[in-house]
């Protein structure tokens, strides 16, 4: 299906400006005039081949490489992992940990929505938005550090619990840090449904409608904004979500602004619930004993990291290092649906699409290339697709 | 007599160079495979709370405008290349920070096949700021250390790195004379 | 005062590079305190362009040497000859002639002009979008500013600066021509480039613009260029809507004045795509600054 | 087992919260519906764990049984794992999870380890052709007439016919680099 005359492959080497979380990137859009006919992307720059390092490595040290993975959601790499390694090792983590696991998933979760939604800003070049929501999102970085000593890769899991506690101070300062934080967040919600100038970037963009949306199979917040109800938490709950139950936030609009409801309304129900295991945390002890080998036999362990639904695969020969562990993220996952759902939209619409399901890497550097059919393949910087979107939507 | 007022004015032209280089230094990021943990700290060095911009650090997106190449990441083999060209295209005097574990030494992830290994592998590296990742006062510490140095003097270049070992060299990597 | 000097050191040249720097300093350190940030130190934009010169200067391939070095000089030399016919520092024009309103702005524009060919030399994708941008923007906000710099001008009748200067001196034309002075303001912005309109340099998107390939003494004549049309721009607004600028300390209360007010826009609006500041000068901009010169005109004749 | 697919009864569609007592017993509807739907293939079905079911399917009739599910819109194809079983064994698997709710359903497709190849899903499930594109780079599975086969992770400067996710890939001693294939 690609086009017949060769595409000659160019990739902008020049280094990235104001990086928000630019990993390169490209991307390749073959257009029939305004529609895109095709979309296919090259990834590989942050390719570090992980899935093959975890075979030569003992159960335990897969643990500190699989964090990793992504700086954002480290914990959930780490606490997919785990719960997957135990289940087949046949180990239940103590009721304890599996409420301090689900405590620090939910306070990654804040952390990673306030980040994006500084990038998004950003990405408008609403720098004081930016400003203000990383100056934010430093509270609930100081709650972290203090509950498991490192802003990011906090590596709070261990196989069979937690490495540490919730002291009764801990606790304090997380509630206060949250009531700050709320507030914020109601400020920010009432920016993003009011602000003239987002809702011109958001409002009735890369609109996806249900049908689409679970056609594509979608997930995440993206999935939740086109009101298809796809989060792990609440399908099949996993850690302490049984004890302490996740309503999904879900909205039915589809368009970008959708999405950005979404992810904010989330914040406050992460707040609600880690109030809820504040309160009620159950007593006990923190690990479980954990064999050094696992028996053999294979296991799926799905969690929802705050961009969608985490696919893992561990597979066990009995030994002490596993036979194969396959991490599907949901980047991946999301990119995959996106491009297809941006053959038949207008180029103009691309840039939002992307934007819009809160990519692990928002390339702002990446480049694409953009072939229409009759003349040769003109390359295209990022931001010159988004200002042809902007300005054919102008017309 | 002339010779020394020739050296005196020659010193206090170089006085005024590094003071103007220590005062202003601008930096141009480039990830080179990192998982963003080191990214968003870097970044977070930006924002209201830890504000670089009180030391005149600028974050530019031109290399051409950069003096300090910070570099986040072990070499992944497809980002090496382009990691070559990004510094060859700064203009001289330029210096590399290293950030994060990765940056240092391919960190965790070494061993993995696609990992060339650390930054110095492929780049003569100024500053090394080792952690995972390194906290935003440790980057700050990182380039005001590597700003100190130059003020003093004490900056030696780092000799270029040997060409890759294994065997496909990117054409380019001869940097002119640094 | 031996014109030689006044061009060379008092209001000409090198006082008008360090009161540039000053300002950029000044614009700065606003927008990071209202970003609750603290900003750069006071010699940071000086430290800035002597590290700029000490820099090599990169001529990159493809683009025609001649040209690329010569841009940046040109740009900076028309900024400093609109200098001349401004009241600057209390002091009269240093050299004024019947029509120099024209040729002040004409001169200032020459400096975005260079910019768009600097950009447009090189065949580097980011400059040559930069490029484009920027020579849009220039033919939007051109007309507007113009017009509401008119008004003035058509009140005291004369198209001398140092007249219309003398002439506002007394009176507050900001009042008379409320229009006219914002539409001023705004356009001042425009020619600035500072955001909402600083599309043709946007950071994020296309790196740096039409300068991505400046380095060096280059790219420090451009920052310097843009100091002086701030300085300039300033004063010909103050000097014009806010009762003139005849004593030093006038000139620099009211200067600073817009400064603030110009820095507290800034950060508060989000980039403006390039074709919706277009729009905005079009529609708006031209329409508000006709409006106000026909009430001018109509008030003059009666009168 | 009535061939109109379980799926619109309405009590069946998940009620978000209320049910979290019997969350397991849905999955056994769940995984009961889809054996339903993968009936010539699923008469040696496992259950390896409550939730999950693996159905070993011949590669010829991969594409009859992705069609089943889909069209039954049952759950979404989650991921494509690679499983090489060492060269001893001298096969490789292709496993195609699909999840609904709690239950996940696991096409296992069986392969010769030297000249393997997987009719692609692409036509029905579009978004497929991540998956399809680092299975092929990874354990060289030919994928047939997928749309896009170029690399995704690997680098440009990769030398061909070296998968790494295979056993018996060798990393060179530099560490850094091209590994060579044992063959």
């Amino acid at each position: 299906m690609p086009t017949t005359e060769p595409r000659e492959k160019f990739i902008v080497p020049i280094g990235p400006q104001h990086p928000a979380l630019k990993e390169p990137g490209h991307f390749e859009f073959t257009v029939d005039g305004e529609i895109v006919t095709g979309a296919t992307a090259r990834l590989g720059y942050v390719h570090r081949g992980i899935e093959k390092g975890t075979e030569d490595r003992s159960w335990v040290q897969n643990l500190y490489l699989l964090e990793r993975i992504c700086g954002i959601c480290s914990h959930s790499h780490a606490l997919a992992y785990a719960l997957g390694v135990e289940k087949l090792a046949g180990v239940e983590a103590p009721p304890r940990a599996q409420a301090i696991r689900v405590l620090v998933a939910e306070l990654e979760r804040i952390h990673s929505h306030l980040l994006w939604l500084g990038v998004a800003a950003h990405e408008a070049g609403f720098d004081t938005l930016f400003m203000y929501s990383w100056r934010d999102r430093e509270t609930v970085m100081d709650l972290l550090e203090n509950l498991t000593g490192n802003r990011v890769n906090y590596s709070a899991n261990v196989l069979g619990g937690v490495k540490f506690d919730v002291s009764v101070e801990q606790a304090d300062a997380i509630r206060r840090g949250l009531d700050f934080l709320e507030e914020r967040t109601q400020h920010y919600l009432t920016v993003v449904t009011t602000d003239s100038m987002f809702l011109r970037r958001t409002r009735g963009i890369a609109t996806m409608s249900k049908q689409q949306a679970e056609a594509l199979g979608v997930i995440g917040p993206t999935a939740r904004a086109s009101d298809v109800p796809r989060d792990v938490r609440v399908e099949s709950p996993y850690a302490a979500y049984t004890t302490f139950p996740v309503e999904a936030v879900l909205a039915t609009a589809g368009d970008l602004e959708a999405r950005f409801l979404v992810r904010v309304k989330e914040l406050f129900e992460s707040y609600r619930v880690i109030r809820e295991i504040l309160d009620r945390m159950p007593a006990g002890d923190l690990t479980a004993r954990m064999p050094r080998r696992v028996k053999e036999g294979e296991t799926v362990s799905r969690i929802e990291a705050p961009r969608g639904e985490l696919f893992y695969f561990i597979k066990s020969g009995g030994g002490d290092r596993p036979e194969r562990v396959k991490a599907r993220t949901p980047s991946m996952f999301n990119f995959a649906s996106v491009l297809t759902l941006a053959v038949g939209h207008q180029l103009a619409d691309i840039p939002m699409i992307m934007a819009g399901i809160d990519p692990c890497f928002s390339c702002n550097d990446r480049l694409v290339v953009v072939n229409r059919i009759g003349h040769e393949a003109d390359v295209w910087t990022w931001e010159k697709l988004r200002q042809y979107g902007i300005e054919y939507y102008r017309r | 007599m002339a010779l020394n007022l020739e050296k005196s004015w020659q010193d206090a032209l170089e006085q005024i160079k590094t003071w103007a280089r220590v005062n202003s230094p601008w930096l141009v990021h480039f990830n080179s495979g990192s998982c963003n943990g080191c990214d968003i700290e870097i970044l977070a060095t930006l924002t209201p709370r830890y504000d670089l911009e009180r030391f005149g650090v600028k974050l530019q997106g031109s290399p051409r405008h950069a003096d300090v190449l910070i570099c986040t990441g072990p070499v992944t083999r497809q980002a090496r290349d382009r990691l070559l060209r990004v510094y060859e295209q700064m203009p001289e005097p330029k210096f590399v920070v290293a950030v994060g574990s990765c940056a240092l030494s391919g960190g965790a992830f070494q061993g993995c096949y696609n990992i060339v290994g650390g930054i110095d592998e492929v780049l003569p590296v100024d500053a090394y700021i080792p952690g995972c990742p390194p906290r935003p006062e440790a980057i700050i510490d990182g380039v005001v250390k590597l700003l100190q140095n130059i003020q003093s003097g004490k900056h030696v270049r780092p000799a270029p790195p040997a060409p890759p070992s294994n065997g496909h060299r990117a054409e380019n990597t001869d940097e002119e004379a640094a | 005062m031996n014109p030689l000097i006044a061009l060379l050191i008092f209001p000409g040249g090198l006082f008008l590079l360090l009161l540039g720097l000053a300002y950029e300093w000044v614009d700065r350190k606003l927008v990071a305190r209202l970003q609750n940030r603290i900003g750069p130190r006071w010699f940071q934009p000086f430290a800035d362009v002597l590290k700029l010169l000490a820099k090599e200067e990169v001529v990159p391939d493809g683009a025609n040497p001649f040209l690329f070095l010569g841009l940046p000089m040109v740009a900076l030399a028309g900024a400093l000859t609109a200098a001349l016919y401004v009241p600057l520092a209390g002091l009269p024009p240093s050299y004024s002639f019947p029509g120099d309103l024209i040729v002040t702005v004409y001169l200032l524009s020459l400096m975005t002009l260079c910019i768009g060919l600097g950009g447009a030399n090189t065949i580097d994708r980011f400059s040559l979008i930069g490029a484009t941008r920027t020579l849009t923007q220039l033919f939007s906000y051109e007309a507007p500013f113009l017009l509401a710099l008119l008004g003035p001008a058509i009140v005291v009748g004369s198209w001398q600066i140092g007249q219309i200067a003398a002439y506002a001196d007394t009176r507050l034309l900001a009042l008379t021509q409320p229009v006219g002075f914002v539409v001023a303001l705004i356009g001042l912005m425009g020619k600035l480039e500072m955001p909402p309109f600083d599309a043709p340099e946007a950071e994020t998107e296309i790196v740096a613009g039409a300068l991505t390939e400046y380095s060096g003494r280059g790219y420090a004549m451009f920052r310097l260029g843009k100091g002086v049309e701030l300085i300039v721009g300033l004063a010909l607004v103050a000097a014009f809507y806010l009762g003139g600028v005849s004593d030093p300390l006038s000139f620099f209360g009211k200067t600073l004045l817009l400064l603030v007010v110009v820095a507290a826009l800034q950060s508060l609006f989000a980039r403006l795509r390039i074709e919706q500041t277009v729009g905005l000068w079009w529609r708006y901009g031209t329409l508000l600054a006709l409006a106000q010169l026909l009430f001018t005109i109509v008030t003059e004749v009666m009168v | 087992m009535s061939t109109e697919p379980l799926l619109q009864k309405p009590e069946l569609v998940l009620a978000l919260s209320q049910l979290d007592r019997c969350r397991l017993c849905m999955a056994e509807t769940l995984l009961e519906a889809a054996k339903a739907l993968l009936q010539p293939w699923a008469a040696e079905s496992t259950l390896p764990e409550p939730n999950r079911m693996d159905v070993p399917i011949p590669a010829a009739d991969l594409l009859a049984a992705v069609k089943a599910l889909h069209d039954a819109r049952w759950g979404y194809l989650s991921a494509i794992t690679g499983l090489d079983l060492g060269p001893e064994a001298g096969a490789m698997e292709a496993l195609y999870h699909f999840c609904m709710g709690a239950a996940v359903v696991t096409l296992r497709v069986r392969l010769p380890r030297d000249e393997a190849s997987v009719p692609s899903v692409c036509g029905l499930i579009p978004s497929a052709s991540f998956f399809e594109r680092e299975l092929s780079e990874m354990f060289g599975v030919t994928v047939t007439d997928t749309p896009d086969p170029s690399r995704l992770f690997l680098p440009d400067d990769w030398p061909d016919g070296v998968y790494p996710l295979r056993k018996d890939f060798v990393m060179s001693p530099t560490g850094g680099g091209n590994g060579a294939q044992a063959e």
